[in-house]
C-alpha cells in the first residue's frame, strides 16, 4: 500500500479537488452517455413494437 | 430523339415511390405522365433531367446518333419560374441559355419572345412583370435551341404548365406544343388540367 | 410501398465479402461484439484505476496531481481518433453506398463529442495547479475544442435533415471536409503558438515511470473498448429504428 | 467554349446582381462598421491597448460579414427556381460554382478590403500595418467563401440554415484568421510577413483546388 491512510488517497497531495473532480467529471458523462443510450434504446424499441402491433 | 426508361425506381424521403417504370418515348410524341397526388410525377420529371437520381433503373437519352446525357438531351420547366427578379428578361434567358450550352445571342432570345408575344418586355426587370407575363417569359426558356421551323435540340419535360395559366396563354402553349411534336419534339408533361393538344402521337404512363 | 431495402438496395449485398455490409447480417454479431467490449472495457478500467492510483508513484515534478493523466490523455487521444474513424466511414458511405456505414458514422458522433468534453475538462483541472490557470490556448487543447466544434457541427448537420438519407451523406460529406482541416488547424494553432507563449509542461510529456505508462495505455484501451460498445449499442438502436419494417428485425428482437 | 461562356455568364450574373441591389454589399459593410465600432466600448479607448485589439477585431468583423454573404450563394437561386439552370447545366458544376464564389469574392473581396484601412484608423493602427491588413482581409474573404460555399450548398433551403452555416464553417476558418492577423501583428512589431502570407496563399490554393468540388457534391446531395 503506498498510501499511509485512506485520508491521504482521498487528499492526493493537496490536489484531491482536481484528481476527484477530473474523474467525477467523466463519471458523470459515462453515466449521462449510458442513460441516453438506454433511453434512446427503449424508445426505439417501443416505436418498433407499436409498429408490429397496428 | 428517343428516350429509354428501365425499370425504373424512385424513393423520397427514405420511402419507395414508385417502382418498375419502363417505357421508350420516340421523337414526335406527347407522353403524358398520369398518377395520384405523391404517385411521383415530378420525381419522375426531375430524375428524367438529371436533377434527381434514381434508386434503382435506368433512363437513357439518345441523340440523333448516340446516347447523351440528359443535361444536353432535356428541358425542364417546372412550378418555378428559374428567373432572377432583380435581373432583365433578356438577362435572365442570356443566363439560362448559357448554362445550357445553347446560342445566347441577341436574335435567339427575341425569337423565343416573339414566339410567346411578349418581345416587349425583353428588357422589363422580371420582378415588375404580372405573373402572367413572368410565366411566359420562363416558357420562351423551351425556344431557346428552336430554329424556325425545325424542332428544338431538347425533349421538353412540363411539371404541370397549364397550372396558374389563363386561357389565352393555356392554349397559346398548347400550340407551341404541337408545332414542337409536328415538328419533330419530344415532350412530356404532366397535368392536373384537361387541356386540348394537337398531337399525331400520344401515349401515357401512368404512375 | 413495401420496403424490401434491406435485400435490394444494398448493392454488394449478393457478395460473401459484404454481407455483414447488410443490417440483418450484422445485428445480432454487433450484439455480440458489444457485450463482450463492455466487459473489457470494465474490466480494464479496473486493472488501470489499480495500476494507476496503487502502484504508479507519485510523479516527482508534478505531485499527485498527474493522475489525471489516466484519463486525459486518453480522452484526448480518443476524440481524435473517434473523428478519424467517423470520417473513414463516412468516406466509406460515399463511395460505396452502404448504409451501415453512415450509421457507424452517426453512432460514433456522439461518444467522440463526450470524449472532447471530458479531454477539456480534465486538462482545465489538470492545468490549474499545473499552469496556475484553467485553461491555456495550448495547441493540443485549443485543437481538442475545436474538435468538439467539429463533432457539434456534424450531429446539428445530420439532425437538421427530415430526408434519413439527405442527412447520412450531408454530414458525411462535412465529417470528411472536416478530417481534411483537423490536421491544418492543428498545425496552424501549434505554429501560432509558438509566436505567443508556450507552455513548457504538457500532460504527459515529462519522463514517466513505466508503471505511469502502463496505467496510461491500460486506461487507453479501456476508452477504446468503450467507445466500441457505445457505438455498437447506438448503432443497434438505429438499425431499430429504420429498420422498423422489416422482418428481420422483429425476430431479433422479440 | 461553352465552359467559357457558362462560367462567364454566371461571373456576370452575379456581378450584376451585385451592382443591382445595393443592400448585397452595403449590409456586410454596414455589419463590419458596426461589429468594429463596438469593441472601445468594451474594453475602453486607450490607443494602445486598442491597436493590440484592433487587428483582430478588425479580422474577425470581416470574416462575419463575409460569412452573412454565403446563403446568397445558392438560397435565392433555389427558391426562384434558377438553381435548377445550374444543376442541369452539360458543365461541370464545380467550374460553375467556382464562378459564382470567385464573383462573389471579388465584389465582396475588394468591397471590406477597401474600408478595412478606414476601420484601422478607428484602433490608432499605423499605415503599413493597416496596408497589411487590407490585403490579407483581400486574401481570407475567398478562402471562407470557398470553404463556406460547401456548407451553403449542403443547407440549401434547410431550416436554420444560416446559424449552422455558421457553426459548420466558423472553426474551419482558424487558419485564415491566424496567418491573416499574424501578417498584421508581425508588421506591427516590424518584422517580416513573408511566412504567414506565404501560408495564407497556400491554404488559399488548397480551398481553391479541393471546395469546389466538395461544394458540387454537397449541392447534388442536398438537391436530390
Amino acid at each position: 500500500m503506498m498510501w499511509d491512510s485512506w485520508g491521504a488517497f482521498w487528499d492526493m497531495g493537496g490536489r484531491g479537488f482536481f484528481v476527484w473532480g477530473s474523474y467525477g467529471a467523466l463519471a458523470i458523462a459515462v453515466i449521462a452517455e449510458l442513460v441516453m443510450l438506454n433511453r434512446a434504446r427503449s424508445n426505439a424499441l417501443n416505436a418498433s413494437h407499436e409498429n408490429h402491433d397496428h | 430523339m428517343r428516350l429509354t426508361v428501365d425499370a425504373l425506381a424512385a424513393e423520397r424521403g427514405g420511402r419507395t415511390v414508385f417502382t418498375g417504370v419502363s417505357f421508350v418515348a420516340e421523337a414526335g410524341t406527347l407522353l403524358r405522365v398520369s398518377g395520384a397526388n405523391g404517385a411521383g410525377k415530378t420525381t419522375l420529371l426531375r430524375i428524367l433531367s438529371g436533377l434527381a437520381a434514381a434508386s434503382d433503373g435506368h433512363a437513357v437519352w439518345h441523340g440523333p446518333e448516340a446516347p447523351t446525357t440528359a443535361a444536353e438531351a432535356a428541358c425542364f420547366v417546372g412550378h418555378t419560374n428559374a428567373f432572377n427578379e432583380a435581373l432583365t428578361v433578356r438577362e435572365n434567358l442570356t443566363y439560362a441559355a448559357a448554362l445550357a450550352g445553347l446560342d445566347s445571342s441577341v436574335p435567339a432570345i427575341e425569337f423565343a419572345l416573339t414566339a410567346l408575344g411578349v418581345k416587349l418586355l425583353v428588357n422589363r426587370r422580371f420582378g415588375t412583370l404580372s405573373q402572367g407575363q413572368r410565366k411566359r417569359c420562363s416558357l420562351a426558356r423551351l425556344l431557346l435551341d428552336a430554329s424556325p421551323g425545325g424542332p428544338g435540340r431538347r425533349a421538353w419535360l412540363l411539371d404541370e404548365p397549364f397550372v396558374a395559366l389563363d386561357v389565352d396563354t393555356q392554349s397559346q402553349l398548347a400550340a407551341l406544343i404541337s408545332a414542337e411534336l409536328a415538328a419533330g419534339g419530344l415532350v412530356i408533361y404532366t397535368s392536373h388540367q384537361a387541356v386540348a393538344i394537337d398531337a399525331a402521337n400520344t401515349q401515357e404512363v401512368a404512375l | 410501398m413495401a420496403r424490401t431495402e434491406s435485400q435490394s438496395h444494398d448493392k454488394f449485398a449478393g457478395r460473401w465479402f459484404w454481407r455483414y455490409a447488410s443490417p440483418a447480417a450484422f445485428f445480432p454479431l454487433a450484439g455480440k461484439l458489444e457485450k463482450l467490449c463492455w466487459v473489457i472495457a470494465a474490466v480494464l478500467t479496473a486493472v488501470g484505476l489499480y495500476i494507476g492510483f496503487f502502484v504508479a508513484p507519485t510523479d516527482a515534478q508534478q505531485g499527485e496531481v498527474y493522475r489525471v493523466i489516466f484519463i486525459h490523455v486518453p480522452a484526448a487521444w480518443m476524440a481524435m481518433v473517434i473523428y478519424l474513424a467517423m470520417a473513414f466511414w463516412s468516406g466509406t458511405g460515399l463511395v460505396l453506398g452502404t448504409r451501415l456505414s453512415f450509421m457507424m458514422s452517426h453512432a460514433l458522433a456522439p461518444t467522440g463529442a463526450m470524449m472532447a468534453v471530458v479531454a477539456l475538462v480534465t486538462g482545465s483541472l489538470w492545468g490549474r495547479p499545473t499552469w496556475g490557470t484553467y485553461w491555456v490556448w495550448d495547441a493540443r487543447l485549443t485543437s481538442t475544442l475545436i474538435l468538439f466544434f467539429l463533432y457539434v457541427g456534424y450531429m446539428a448537420l445530420a439532425a437538421s435533415f427530415d430526408d434519413k438519407k439527405k442527412g447520412d451523406r450531408a454530414s458525411a460529406l462535412i465529417a470528411l471536409v472536416g478530417a481534411i482541416n483537423v490536421p491544418i488547424i492543428y498545425f496552424s494553432v501549434k505554429w501560432w503558438n509558438t509566436l505567443h507563449q508556450g507552455s513548457s509542461v504538457r500532460p504527459g510529456s515529462s519522463s514517466m515511470a513505466a508503471t505511469m505508462l502502463t496505467a496510461m495505455m491500460v486506461m487507453t484501451f479501456a476508452f477504446w473498448a468503450y467507445a466500441i460498445a457505445a457505438a455498437l449499442h447506438r448503432l443497434r438502436t438505429q438499425v431499430i429504428e429504420r429498420e422498423r419494417e422489416a422482418s428481420w428485425l422483429k425476430e431479433a428482437i422479440k | 467554349m461553352s465552359l467559357r461562356s457558362a462560367t462567364s455568364a454566371v461571373f456576370r450574373r452575379e456581378l450584376q446582381l451585385f451592382a443591382r441591389r445595393k443592400s448585397d454589399w452595403a449590409n456586410p459593410l454596414m455589419f463590419f462598421l458596426i461589429v468594429c465600432s463596438l469593441f472601445p466600448f468594451a474594453v475602453g479607448s486607450e490607443s494602445e491597448k486598442l491597436k493590440l485589439i484592433g487587428i483582430g477585431v478588425i479580422f474577425v468583423g470581416a470574416l462575419l460579414a463575409a460569412m452573412l454573404s454565403l446563403p446568397r450563394l445558392f438560397d435565392e437561386d433555389a427558391r426562384d427556381g434558377s438553381l435548377e439552370l445550374m444543376l442541369t447545366s452539360p458543365e461541370p458544376l464545380a467550374a460553375l460554382i467556382l464562378a459564382r464564389v470567385a464573383a462573389l469574392s471579388l465584389a465582396l473581396g475588394v468591397a471590406l478590403a477597401a474600408v478595412t484601412p478606414v476601420f484601422a484608423l478607428f484602433y490608432a493602427l499605423p499605415y503599413d500595418v493597416a496596408g497589411m491588413l487590407a490585403l490579407n482581409v483581400l486574401m481570407a474573404v475567398p478562402t471562407l467563401l470557398l470553404v463556406g460555399s460547401i456548407a451553403a450548398a449542403l443547407l440549401v433551403s434547410a431550416r436554420g440554415g444560416a446559424i449552422l452555416t455558421a457553426v459548420l464553417v466558423l472553426p474551419l476558418t482558424i487558419p485564415t484568421l491566424i496567418f491573416g492577423a499574424s501578417a498584421a501583428l508581425k508588421v506591427l512589431y516590424g518584422e517580416s510577413p513573408a511566412a504567414e502570407l506565404a501560408l495564407q496563399a497556400a491554404f488559399m490554393l488548397l480551398a481553391l483546388a479541393l471546395c469546389p468540388l466538395a461544394a458540387a457534391a454537397a449541392l447534388k446531395i442536398s438537391t436530390d
